[in-house]
């Protein structure tokens, strides 16, 4: 298998990330958005690291971006709660009160 | 103490005073004045001290050739001593101008602000260090004006933005001009007038008239005279904007470049000098407001200083350069006589006014002195000026001098006119108890008035000490102190101001004295002298004159606006259209963001690996 | 020894908190004591550097223990600014919260964010770099969010969507450029760069990671976010984040990048003009219309934000160091304009500056604070904003940028425009009926404001002399 | 290891992208939840095949399950819509995601079919093959951030989970 396939697939799971962040209308979802395009990420530092040979290096980086991840994920969801104490349901369509 | 200290002084005394006022406390009121006073007279001992002393101060700034750098000399020693006395004499008379005390304080403040920026600006041996002061005195104007209360604010913006654009003009030149000279001291200056430098002189042109308040950049100041305190009006537009603009205008045609007669950017000075003060005059002889009406002979009068040194002829030269000092003096009076008016009378408006000289005589001789000298009445300090101004103008091309002339008769005519309307004739009921100004408010009107006559009875002062010494080689083999040489001038300056006084008895004989007639008398004299004139030699008839004369006017006043409009008006909607359409597009949806991003990464992408 | 800008705030945060030996307002107290302290630390450290303690490598005493950290002159300045911001907005908190449980939750969080950031300027590792990135931008969500208010909630979800993407690219980024280098150390990868020109995963990991700071740092079209999040924070958050933390999580790391990748190349400065230029002239535009004074303050934010990439782009260290400058400038007067704005909230109920009017005869030092920083950011001289914008102005004149000089002068008008518009509408004008009452609003908004126009005054003076000396070695980094 | 003609690694790719996509295209909140964890799951496998064990445990345990765990706890914390109201939903959604596919179908040939190629560096290989020193002995610093992270999560858990006072 060469570098170029594993390319392929971080831009096939990105795209689905991005193509669910721009159309989704739950906030849930959006995070969910989020996660795969960390997913396409974290598989592409870890494909770097089998390609040049410093899987130890990728790998170090990657328990670390994974640490990260999820610390973002817990505030984004207690953000995601916020919200929904106020509307009441995930609609995305209703966060449009700042604008001009 | 040493030259290069004191020059240090001159600028910085008045700073360290203004900071200090603005620190003093309510507590002590009479502290405020006490300073001012001070202040003014210290630095007015101090700059006629420096008076004939030549001094070089430089720091090291920027680095590059940037220098903090002045130069002390016969000239800018001059234009700081003139800033001195008209400080002294506007200080001298707050005291007694202003009402309340925030007021006061503030105008204080601001008044030392600019002497010591203005003198900072004059003594500069550095472009960018004069630049840094020229913009600095840009927020002082705008803190004036701002002091003249709530309507105020909307004025202060235009004289900010007109002068903010002007300036802008001017760093362009500044720029271009130190990449042409490969440096930005003003002594090691010297460029040919060719196609790139011909650009950079125009830039640095419009800087200077600007400030000096010619057309087009002048419609602030009508608004301003209006809004702002008056003192405003007879030191900064009248009196320190005059000396500063026409200082610029001298140095950058005549030292940092070469103005030839017959160059093309010479006639181009002339004729912008020309048309500012036709029209300018113009515009004045149909206002009904004494203030509105000095502020507009204050643009005219600027037209002759350009015209003056436009005509890059030693007695233009010489002409222009007297006619601005002049100028400072009997429109600063003109304006103070005015404040005397508002102050006591209570208004401005020439319908409302109405036989003041006997209750005013000390302030109507004041104006009748500057009037007389304004009009080019011999023997006052207007008429020299005017004759060498006329001179040159005459040299370069009749046209020039018919314009002139004709200006001349038209500031006549509208002083006239404002004299009778103010100072004659019957006093509408709200004046009728009106008495004379106190004397903290008189002493400087008097004093003005009375250089106006010195200056005109011993010219060769001035002249010989102050002007001529200016262009120093240039001017080898002329003289021009005493009475003018050329007698055609005399004559046809004694017609015109004759054909003037005839114009005005006419007026009145015809219409009756009656103030509410006032404006409208001083159109029909205009259009009857035109009226005579077609019946001796063309077949014109009173009515077509009457229409052109008014068209004439109604065209001026129009492009008066238009110009306004541009500045004020155009640029602020087109940008309020665009950033309300940015707005719209801001719809709070994230994914439309999100997009934005999505499409700059791909045409980064895209770009990037197009280009590779 | 430059570990201990992490290590001291964390270990006191530490301290106060797993120990929590008191009620919960003197804890509070504690902690701002120790907050304060650790921002004045940090502050004198750099005004009065000291050898050994700069140059101590940190694994001297303990062999376990090793730091790839490093402070060069723009970390100090980046030090200077966040220890100055953090101390005001430390300050500043206590007069604008009133509830201790908030209060100290602010506290805490203060302390994240600034060894988040002191990590960021002392790294010296890309990855570190995105580690003390995403450390920071955890704390501004939380910071953002800090009162639970609706529109705080979806200003802190947007930023969180945009912030995460950025993240996303700027690890695609890494693991492009560390494919190259074989390590993440900053000079590894600027080797890298240089032995492979042309390379076309290396031109892709740059574009990413520049396209990814762009994000963080809300440049136009990347922006969308910023106003949001800007306006609808806490006021104290918007003082802190918008003084300081989007600056050294957005801006610096693009320093770091013009660094990395020497003069750069064409396409890429072609780039940041465009994205700098654009991102001067538009949110000028759309800030002139603005009614929210938060909201016309986070666009001129991003207005200012453009010039500092213009100075950049220019390429030389002249520029850079105007660029540098202009940061710390920009920390000065747009914290001292939020703290404005948070004194007229607070004294007035509203931030609508259409209803607002007169305020500066009530509020005498808000008013003429703010009119200060106002002129400043339009870079009217003598003012420290007028230094920055010049040097930046003349070094893409000298670049024969001659396009981007002159929209970069035009476009002063328009901030002088929407500033004046602001103090008009604000602070001068007639005042109005509901606001006779108005007073000002408590020592520790107004020393703050004071101290901070004071900087702004005496930077604009004493530049002549602070050029030579500070500014122009800054510069030379490149 | 080879399966006829294919290598392993293609249909782990495979599915990799499927369970994204299902992910994406999940008709309720809880099966995208789940989605996301066999994406996990997915990724930890190719991670596995890939030589990258350690990093692969950590996946498997903190992605799959604690950001599951996070997520489903979130989503039934925000009380789903009535079925009813899904099905409404889900018509108009599915319209808006019904060409996904198909562009990830069209991406996946376009990129089968043009083979680009890359300019890949020459390989050096790694001084230090073991990931635990790599982790505890030159990657302190982020280890240090990584503590100082998670403390600012437990703050945001704090103030962001706590119940809202007197609404």
């Amino acid at each position: 298998m060469s570098f170029w396939f594993f390319c392929v697939c971080v831009i096939m799971l990105a795209v689905i990330g991005v193509y669910c962040l721009l159309y989704t209308y739950s906030l849930m979802r959006a995070l969910i958005g989020i996660e795969i395009l960390i997913k396409a990420v974290t598989l592409l530092i870890i494909a770097v690291g089998y390609f040049s040979q410093h899987l130890a290096l990728a790998q170090s980086l990657v328990i670390t971006l994974i640490v990260m991840e999820v610390v973002i994920m817990v505030v984004a969801a207690g953000i995601v709660l916020g919200l929904h104490h106020y509307q009441k349901d995930l609609d995305i369509r209703k966060l449009r009160e700042l604008k001009g | 103490m040493t030259p290069p200290i004191m020059t240090m002084l001159v600028i910085a005394l008045p700073i360290f005073a203004s900071l200090l006022i603005l620190l003093t406390p309510k507590r002590w009121p009479a502290s405020q004045p006490t300073i001012l006073m001070a202040a003014t007279i210290a630095s007015l001992f101090l700059s006629f001290s420096l008076f004939g002393k030549e001094s070089m101060v430089s720091f090291p700034w920027l680095g590059g050739g940037l220098d903090f750098s002045f130069r002390l000399y016969q000239f800018s020693a001059f234009i700081v001593a003139a800033v001195a006395a008209f400080s002294f004499l506007i200080a001298l008379y707050t005291l007694s101008f202003f009402r309340a005390d925030n007021q006061s304080k503030l105008f204080a403040f601001y008044l030392l602000l600019s002497q010591g920026l203005a003198a900072g600006a004059v003594l500069a041996n550095n472009l960018v260090v004069m630049l840094f002061f020229w913009e600095a005195l840009l927020l002082t104007l705008f803190g004036f004006i701002l002091l003249g209360g709530q309507y105020s604010f909307k004025t202060a913006i235009k004289a900010f933005t007109i002068n903010g654009i002007t300036d802008l003009c001017m760093m362009l030149g500044i720029v271009l001009t130190i990449f042409l000279a490969g440096t930005a001291t003003m002594t090691k200056i010297n460029l040919p007038l060719d196609t790139l430098g011909a650009t950079a002189f125009i830039f640095l042109m419009i800087g200077a008239i600007a400030k000096a308040g010619s057309m087009p950049f002048h419609t602030w100041i009508p608004d301003a005279a209006l809004d702002a305190p008056l003192p405003f009006m007879a030191f900064l537009p009248a009196a320190l904007e005059k000396l500063l603009g026409i200082y610029l205008l001298t140095r950058i045609s005549f030292d940092l470049f070469q103005l030839k007669p017959e160059s093309w950017v010479s006639s181009l000075l002339m004729i912008v000098g020309a048309a500012t003060l036709i029209l300018a005059v113009l515009m004045a002889l149909i206002q009904k407001n004494y203030k509105k009406l000095l502020s507009y002979h204050a643009i005219s009068q600027v037209g002759y200083m350009i015209l003056g040194l436009g005509t890059a002829v030693p007695a233009g030269m010489v002409g222009g350069l007297f006619h601005m000092i002049n100028h400072a003096m009997y429109k600063s009076c003109l304006f103070l006589t005015g404040g005397s008016v508002e102050k006591q009378a209570g208004t401005t408006d020439l319908e409302k006014l109405g036989g003041l000289g006997w209750k005013m005589p000390v302030t109507f001789g004041c104006f009748l002195i500057a009037a007389a000298s304004i009009s080019g009445v011999p023997p006052f300090n207007g008429f020299f000026s005017k004759e060498l101004v006329y001179d040159g103008a005459l040299e370069r091309g009749t046209i020039f001098y018919v314009i002139a002339l004709l200006g001349s008769f038209f500031t006549a005519a509208s002083f006239l006119k404002l004299g009778h309307a103010a100072y004659f004739g019957q006093a509408a009921t709200q004046t009728r108890e009106t008495k004379e100004a106190a004397w903290p408010m008189l002493l400087p009107m008097i004093i003005i008035a009375a250089l106006c006559l010195l200056f005109g009875l011993w010219n060769a002062l001035p002249l010989n000490n102050l002007i001529q010494p200016v262009f120093g080689q240039q001017l080898a083999g002329h003289n021009y102190a005493g009475l003018p040489h050329n007698l055609f001038l005399i004559v046809m300056t004694v017609i015109v101001i004759g054909l003037a006084l005839l114009n005005h008895w006419f007026g009145v004989k015809r219409y009756g004295s009656g103030l509410k007639a006032a404006d409208h008398i001083h159109y029909a004299p205009g259009l009857k002298q035109a009226y005579n004139l077609a019946e001796k030699k063309f077949f014109d008839p009173y009515e077509l004159g009457l229409k052109a004369i008014r068209l004439f006017a109604i065209i001026a006043w129009g492009l008066d606006r238009l110009i306004d409009w541009l500045y004020s008006g155009l640029a602020t909607s087109a940008a309020r259209l665009l950033s309300l359409v940015i707005r719209k597009s801001h719809s709070g949806n994230y994914a439309t963001y999100l997009w934005w991003v999505i499409v700059s990464l791909a045409g980064s992408m895209l770009y990037i690996f197009m280009v590779k | 020894m430059v570990g201990s800008f992490i290590f001291v705030p964390i270990l006191l945060l530490m301290i106060v908190n797993v120990l929590s030996f008191s009620h919960k307002s003197k804890l509070h107290n504690i902690l701002f004591g120790f907050g304060l302290l650790t921002a004045l630390a940090q502050i004198a450290l750099v005004l009065w550097p000291n050898k050994n303690f700069w140059q101590l490598t940190a694994n001297y005493q303990f062999n376990v223990i090793k730091f790839n950290l490093a402070a060069d002159n723009l970390t100090l300045v980046m030090l200077l600014a966040i220890g100055l911001v953090g101390l005001i907005a430390l300050i500043v908190a206590r007069g604008l919260i009133n509830d201790v449980d908030q209060e100290y939750n602010f506290t805490n969080l203060w302390f994240i964010a600034l060894t988040g950031m002191n990590g960021l300027v002392l790294a010296t590792d890309i990855f570190s770099l995105y580690v003390f990135i995403e450390i920071t931008a955890v704390a501004s969500f939380i910071l953002i969010a800090l009162t639970k208010e609706r529109d705080a909630l979806e200003g802190a979800f947007k930023y969180v969507i945009f912030s995460s993407f950025a993240t996303v690219l700027m690890l695609a980024a890494i693991a492009l450029l560390v494919f190259f280098a074989g390590d993440t150390s900053f000079a590894a990868i600027a080797n890298a760069i240089k032995a492979n020109p042309g390379n076309s995963l290396i031109l892709m990991g740059l574009i990413l990671y520049l396209l990814s700071v762009f994000i963080k740092s809300g440049l136009i079209p990347f922006h969308g976010w910023l106003p949001d999040a800007y306006s609808a924070a806490p006021a104290i958050t918007s003082i802190f984040i918008a003084g300081i933390v989007t600056k050294v999580v957005g801006i610096y790391p693009l320093i770091r990048f013009v660094q990395l990748t020497g003069t750069l190349a064409d396409p890429l400065r072609n780039i940041l003009l465009l994205v700098g230029g654009t991102s001067i002239v538009i949110a000028a535009l759309s800030a002139l219309g603005q009614t929210n004074f938060k909201r016309l303050l986070a666009y001129s934010s991003i207005s200012q934000m453009g010039y500092i990439v213009l100075g950049l782009a220019a390429g030389s260290a002249l520029g850079l160091a105007g660029a540098i400058l202009h940061i710390f400038n920009h920390a000065v007067f747009k914290s001292l304009l939020f703290i404005n704005a948070a004194a007229v909230e607070k004294q007035t109920g509203t931030l609508d500056i259409d209803k607002m009017g007169g305020l500066a005869e009530k509020m005498p030092y808000t008013g003429a604070t703010s009119a200060i920083a106002s002129l400043s950011t339009a870079g009217i001289p003598p003012l420290s904003g007028f230094w920055s914008k010049l040097l930046i102005i003349i070094a893409l004149w000298n670049a024969q940028l001659y396009f981007y000089a002159t929209v970069a002068v035009l476009a002063s008008l328009l901030t002088l425009g929407y500033m004046l518009t602001l103090q008009r509408k604000v602070f001068f004008g007639q005042l109005e009926n509901a606001f006779y009452e108005t007073k000002e609003a408590g020592w520790q908004l107004v020393l703050p404001s004071l101290l901070l126009a004071g900087i702004i005054l005496g930077l604009g003076l004493g530049f002549p002399w602070l050029i030579n000396t500070w500014l122009i070695p800054i510069g030379k980094i490149l | 290891m080879r399966l006829g003609n294919l290598e392993i690694e293609i249909i782990i790719a495979l599915f990799l992208v499927l369970t994204a996509l299902w992910t994406v295209m999940a008709r309720s909140l809880l099966r995208a939840a789940i989605g996301l964890a066999l994406t996990s799951a997915m990724l930890t496998v190719m991670m596995y095949k890939l030589n990258a064990p350690l990093a692969a445990v950590f996946e498997l345990s903190v992605c799959s399950g604690l950001i599951s765990v996070i997520f489903i706890t979130t989503i039934s914390l925000t009380q789903p819509l009535t079925w009813a109201e899904i099905y409404e939903h889900e018509r108009e959604r599915l319209s808006r995601f019904r060409p996904l596919p198909f562009i990830i179908l069209l991406l996946g040939l376009f990129f089968w079919l043009v083979k680009v190629d890359l300019a890949l560096p020459t390989v050096v290989a790694e001084k230090v093959t073991d990931v635990r020193v790599v982790l505890w002995s030159l990657r302190q610093l982020d280890l240090v951030g990584q503590i100082i992270c998670l403390l600012a999560g437990a703050f945001g858990v704090t103030i962001l989970f706590k119940a809202w006072r007197g609404k």
